[in-house]
């Protein structure tokens, strides 16, 4: 019952052999582009835009401003207004739109300005955007991609720095990545507009000029739902994704030098689905784990994530799981953000804890 | 102009044709063709049987929960007749007689009040979208439609229902201002059927008409008598052309009322009086056209008692199709993606041997459960 | 910090000797009626409004039709228009303007006619019911209460059959509440109201009229957050809540009868704050567990439950977790839905496999 | 009537009374005491300056991200001076001339802007909501205020303000309709500055003013020159009066002008010209407003230099303050519920423990992170 038809239709090709790794599978002879998170999703929407006159980017401010944080830079210039368009101020009409531009074959790339927004367009993705195929035994689909600025970290205003992954993750029909790098931002963007399905983007805004990474010259994709191993270990299981990579590579590489703790750490990359094979396989090997994120514990990703290692995995682990993520409450407006988010050290104290357990 | 007031930009129309005493503006009265005539009545007719029929294959438990369209069968209809077979018709889901008009097969609505995804399936061939259970959230992708017909420069247009209660909703809202904004052909008819299951019309909004709401997207609107299908007719000509020559979105508003239950959940003697009903039993649609066809001789007792057989052996065709259905209990598993995921490949093994291994397409009757 | 004068301000008085039981712990000498849970919810709202002036009914078709599963019955009549208030069709509409009505110290009760529609108001959820406390410090709060018809079973249309309780569990300042029966209804929806915070009541359709149940005379409360023991056992917990209670005291009698298994059956009754330490207690006595519940799996309340047992309880598990939900698709239309509920059979099998592991 | 032009219901009267190029209508002039008329400038003078010291802090990182209301500091003081205290002001984020007109503390203010949740914190005794981020969400809860104060009987009314951009979201449509048909005490002005961030107002609607979007809710509607405090003071007194004695909700279009960026993170030269901001800075509130203070002898150089010499000391005093406000890195638990969840009591001891046991209340500048 798989619409291979429809897979072929709009050029998707999961093949493995582009699958790419994180930061430490670079290995592939290429010419290379130092470019920021931000320039790689540019890059990423400027090549698909390209290659398909179907796929539309379509938000507040992504036209003439060029998105608030530049994502759609030259977009408006070079695909004009009918293919890059600056919508009036209502998330629900973007979606819900979208979702009728969709049926007239068009490939939509939403932009929600800010994650604190996208719930103003919530009953549209649960009602419609997530359902349309399987409503319609196939007859409509909606192959969309809402992208958005994700998670907390640069000092923004209220509703400027949620963490909604769980909620949309929740939502069967949806598939939901999290880059944590330029490179696989910008492979998982073209992933997500070439997948037939809808796809939630979360870009971690904290890293969108947060640092540079080589990017090869040719268009790349990553397979939705498959993580990577961003640093191999052996002692404890770290497993993260977004923008709590770096935090917990920096904690990984405290653990070895201070603790003599070799943590390997897994960027799941992808939410929904999540990659149960990857995690599992590490957990057995190492017998311990933690989970960080950055957005509530309750009901979260972390949750999910224990419970598929007590599923598949209970009699490798050697700890009690343990969850590092923001507290239960409404993040702090940002004079006090930092204490709500995981830090290096929360990380470290975590795993040390489930170490010595 | 220190202090003054402002002129209100934009224009209302009304119109009735066929009054539901039988008096008519022949000025007015649109020229279809005889053959045309006949077969509007015929589909309306077939609405009002085919509801009747479900209605009472709900009472014997063979469909589930089921919503008539009873007295509302001349607006969807007359705006349906000027759609080309391009052009998209955006339903809610009282507009059933524009579902049968534009080629949705009967069984396949019986098995959307039956429970069956395949209802919501629209043959290939036609542009419809299926029933939209959540109020007015249809108006957000009917723009989005016009705004994509618009963009491939096709010529079509869509026609998007939605009803009174509807207007309160915030996709109301937004829909209607991204489909003027980008002015896309879009016709959004709103079937003021006075009630909002329970809330009458009055308390959905404090604004006179409905049709004025299109003062606030600077558009037109019309006001038709929604029962009065010469009426629809002629409105939905003239909003479509406009649509489809650029000139962008018309608001029509067609007074209509619900003669029968919200649904079979719902008890209207709870709010509304016998009298009102009354009165508009009156001015029910069908009685109305047939009046008006047999003063033109299109129709009489001995043609319509014809079509009436005819109707009831297709009725009964289309009630064996649907009993004939067999649901695949793993379908659920299989349009979620297009390609399954693994962990929904998991859960269909959990299902599988939840249900004692592969088990063959099902029957089950409104009755099996519950 | 906690705003003691306001407890007392809306009389809220969470005594544990006020605090009852599940089915099992009727055991206070008391006039007692036979109701349905629609009779029982009907019976909350009639005494809470004689009581407090300042609290509202509002919701579409609340009034003169009662409300649709006729939970209302007789409150137009008894409280008037001011008080009974029939709305426009528009959830967000409710919501927010219930937001003012607690600025001004009313105690909204809103209604969404379904679960599927409450998530056209989940931005106002989201972004203001439940952030109000904490954003201005104390000085205005939400002490609203969100009532819907929840999950599947009663055969419904499209979008009529939803289990959002992870979706609200979720965010950070809301209580999430799910009664099983008739009597832990009305002392739940009570609570609530009185409840100084906002409280979604999520009330499952499938047994609003389902079975009666003996309710005293006399008005009842039940802390917020606590769960119960719905049947006491020694060989395996099964944790659930709403109607699955039902299915899952099904399943341990035949658990009992047929395989001599002693099934632990815990009733949580509130999803958030959820009740860590009856789970955890559970858990250690029995060494083993089931999560049953009808919403999505993925990142659903049972991973939660699991990460928390893992998290405190991890040395005394003897067997993987087994979680025993609605799949990870849409519910299906009604035809199919009960392939879609988890049933007692998928129990019975959840639990023998976690008890022969 | 078979086919006629229905007559739109309805009013918009449009009040213009000083114009920008000082030309007074003598015979709308509002007759407000002198010194209202001068506490009125002082504090249009005290928005403007606060508004440039907030820039100012934004650039040395003393604050965050800062939104400025440059040439809109007419339209809330007109309304809030008609305000009672009893009354209730529910502002977006533009409104800081009508917050500091009802009281709201300057270093709050900041505070805001500084990241701290101690700046929505409205004082006991002013009814006012805080900051609004969602856009048009705030017309909702404002729809709830005051039906609530209609239900009180109590006579208050509310002011609520949103942005031309505000009226394209569902929020705007359901929150005006709940008020118009309960009509409730509202006065709904909408600061029409022309952009909402990058777009146009004629990208936002098609409908040729804001103030029309009054016909879908069947109430009246003024369209007010924003930028001139005489006309917004007489239309918002009209306003008030009509929604304090019975006769609900009235919107009110002020047009104006965001003369500064949308906030700091903003470019605005990216998509207007610079031709157009000068057009609009000939029309700036502050000096009009001065001039015609002058005209009257109500003003002189002298006085506007003292008045700007304290001011500068208030706000000196304000920053200190501001600057000297510790915040409990704890305090994110304690809001959340009135009674701290088990949960919640848990994490905070994590908190405790990360941070190294307990920790005093922390000043975090601006600067300290990112
Ligand atoms: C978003 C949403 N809220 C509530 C409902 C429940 N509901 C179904 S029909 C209805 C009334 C609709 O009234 P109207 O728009 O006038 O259409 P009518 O039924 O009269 O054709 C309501 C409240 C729904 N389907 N969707
Ligand atoms: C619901 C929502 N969507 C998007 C934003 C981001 N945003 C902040 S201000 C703004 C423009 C608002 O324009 P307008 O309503 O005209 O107010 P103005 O800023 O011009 O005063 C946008 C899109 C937001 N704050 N809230
Ligand atoms: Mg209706
Ligand atoms: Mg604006």
């Amino acid at each position: 019952m798989t619409d291979v038809a429809l897979l072929v239709d709009v050029g998707l090709s999961f093949r493995d052999d582009l699958g790419i790794g994180g930061p430490a599978r670079l290995d592939r002879k290429q010419a290379m582009a130092q470019l920021t998170m931000v320039k790689a999703l540019n890059l990423a929407l400027t090549e698909v835009m390209r290659e398909n006159p179907n796929v539309m980017m379509m938000g507040q401010d992504v036209g003439i401003d060029e998105g608030v944080f530049r994502v759609t830079e030259g977009l408006l210039k070079e695909f004009g207004e009918d293919r890059v368009v600056d919508t009036p101020l209502a998330e629900a009409g973007i979606v819900g739109s979208a979702v009728g531009l969709c049926m007239k074959g068009f490939l939509p790339v939403c932009e929600m300005q800010f994650d604190g927004f996208s719930y103003q367009a919530f009953h549209q993705v649960e009602g419609h955007v997530r359902r349309l195929r399987n409503r319609t035994r196939g007859r409509f689909t909606c192959p969309m991609v809402i992208r958005m600025p994700y998670g907390g970290g640069i000092r923004a205003i209220e509703h400027h720095s949620e963490a909604p992954e769980a909620t949309y993750a929740h939502l069967a029909g949806l598939k939901v990545v999290l880059p944590s790098g330029p490179r696989n931002a910008r492979a998982l963007l073209r992933a997500a507009i070439l997948d037939p399905d809808p796809v939630v983007v979360l870009e971690p805004k904290a890293i969108y000029r947060a640092f540079r990474e080589e990017v090869p010259d040719a268009p790349e994709t990553m397979p939705i739902g498959k993580g990577v191993i961003a640093r191999p270990g052996k002692d404890v299981t770290i497993i993260t994704y977004a923008a709590m990579v770096r935090t917990v590579l920096e904690a990984a590489e405290e653990l070895a030098e201070e603790h003599g703790v070799d943590a390997e750490v897994v960027d799941l990359l992808s939410v929904a689905p999540i990659d149960n094979d990857l995690i599992n396989a590490s957990v057995r090997k190492t017998g311990r784990a933690v989970v960080v994120h950055e957005s509530y514990r309750h009901c979260g990703v972390g949750g999910e994530i224990v419970a598929r290692i007590v599923e598949d995995s209970l009699m490798y682990l050697e700890a009690p799981i343990k969850r590092v993520t923001g507290y239960d409450t409404i993040i702090p407006f940002f004079a006090n953000e930092q204490n709500w988010l995981p830090s290096s050290a929360k990380v470290v104290s975590a795993a040390l804890e489930t170490v010595r357990f | 102009m220190p202090r003054d007031t402002v002129p209100i930009p934009g224009k209302i129309e009304k119109i009735e044709i066929l009054s539901h005493d039988g008096k008519l503006d022949t000025k007015l009265e649109p020229k279809l063709p005889d053959a045309d005539l006949r077969k509007l009545f015929r589909y309306m007719l077939f609405t009002r049987m085919l509801d009747e029929r479900c209605l009472h294959l709900q009472r014997q438990g063979r469909i589930g929960t089921y919503g008539p369209c009873k007295g509302q069968e001349a607006t969807p209809l007359g705006v349906a007749y000027h759609l080309r077979k391009e052009d998209w018709f955006v339903p809610s889901y009282r507009e059933l007689s524009g579902f049968l008009w534009r080629g949705w097969p009967v069984d396949r609505y019986m098995l959307w009040w039956g429970g069956h995804e395949i209802g919501s399936s629209i043959p290939p061939e036609v542009n419809d979208t299926p029933i939209c259970v959540p109020i007015a959230s249809q108006v957000q992708y009917a723009a989005g439609i016009a705004w994509g017909a618009k963009l491939r420069k096709d010529g079509t247009v869509v026609a998007c229902f939605c009803g009174d209660g509807g207007t309160s909703e915030g996709d109301f809202h937004e829909g209607m201002n991204y489909a003027t904004v980008f002015k896309v052909p879009l016709v959004m008819i709103v079937q003021n059927n006075q009630w909002a299951i329970s809330v009458p019309r009055h308390k959905q909004t404090a604004s006179q008409t409905i049709a004025q709401k299109a003062v606030a997207y600077g558009i037109d609107a019309m006001i038709v008598d929604g029962n009065d299908i010469l009426a629809v007719l002629v409105a939905a000509k003239e909003a479509i052309d406009k649509a489809r020559n650029g000139g962008g979105p018309t608001l029509i508003e067609a007074i209509t009322y619900r003669l029968s239950m919200h649904t079979t959940a719902d008890d209207p003697k709870k709010y509304r009086s016998e009298a009102e009903v009354k009165s508009w039993e009156a001015k029910d649609p069908l009685p109305r056209f047939r009046d008006y066809l047999r003063k033109k001789k299109l129709l009489d007792e001995k043609i319509e008692a014809v079509m009436e057989e005819d109707i009831r052996n297709e009725l009964d065709t289309a009630v064996a199709k649907y009993e004939q259905y067999r649901h695949d209990p793993y379908a659920m598993f299989d349009y979620m993606y297009a390609q399954m995921t693994p962990e929904l490949a998991r859960q269909k093994q959990e299902l599988k041997a939840a249900l004692g291994g592969d088990v063959a397409p099902q029957r089950e009757t409104a009755r099996t459960h519950g």
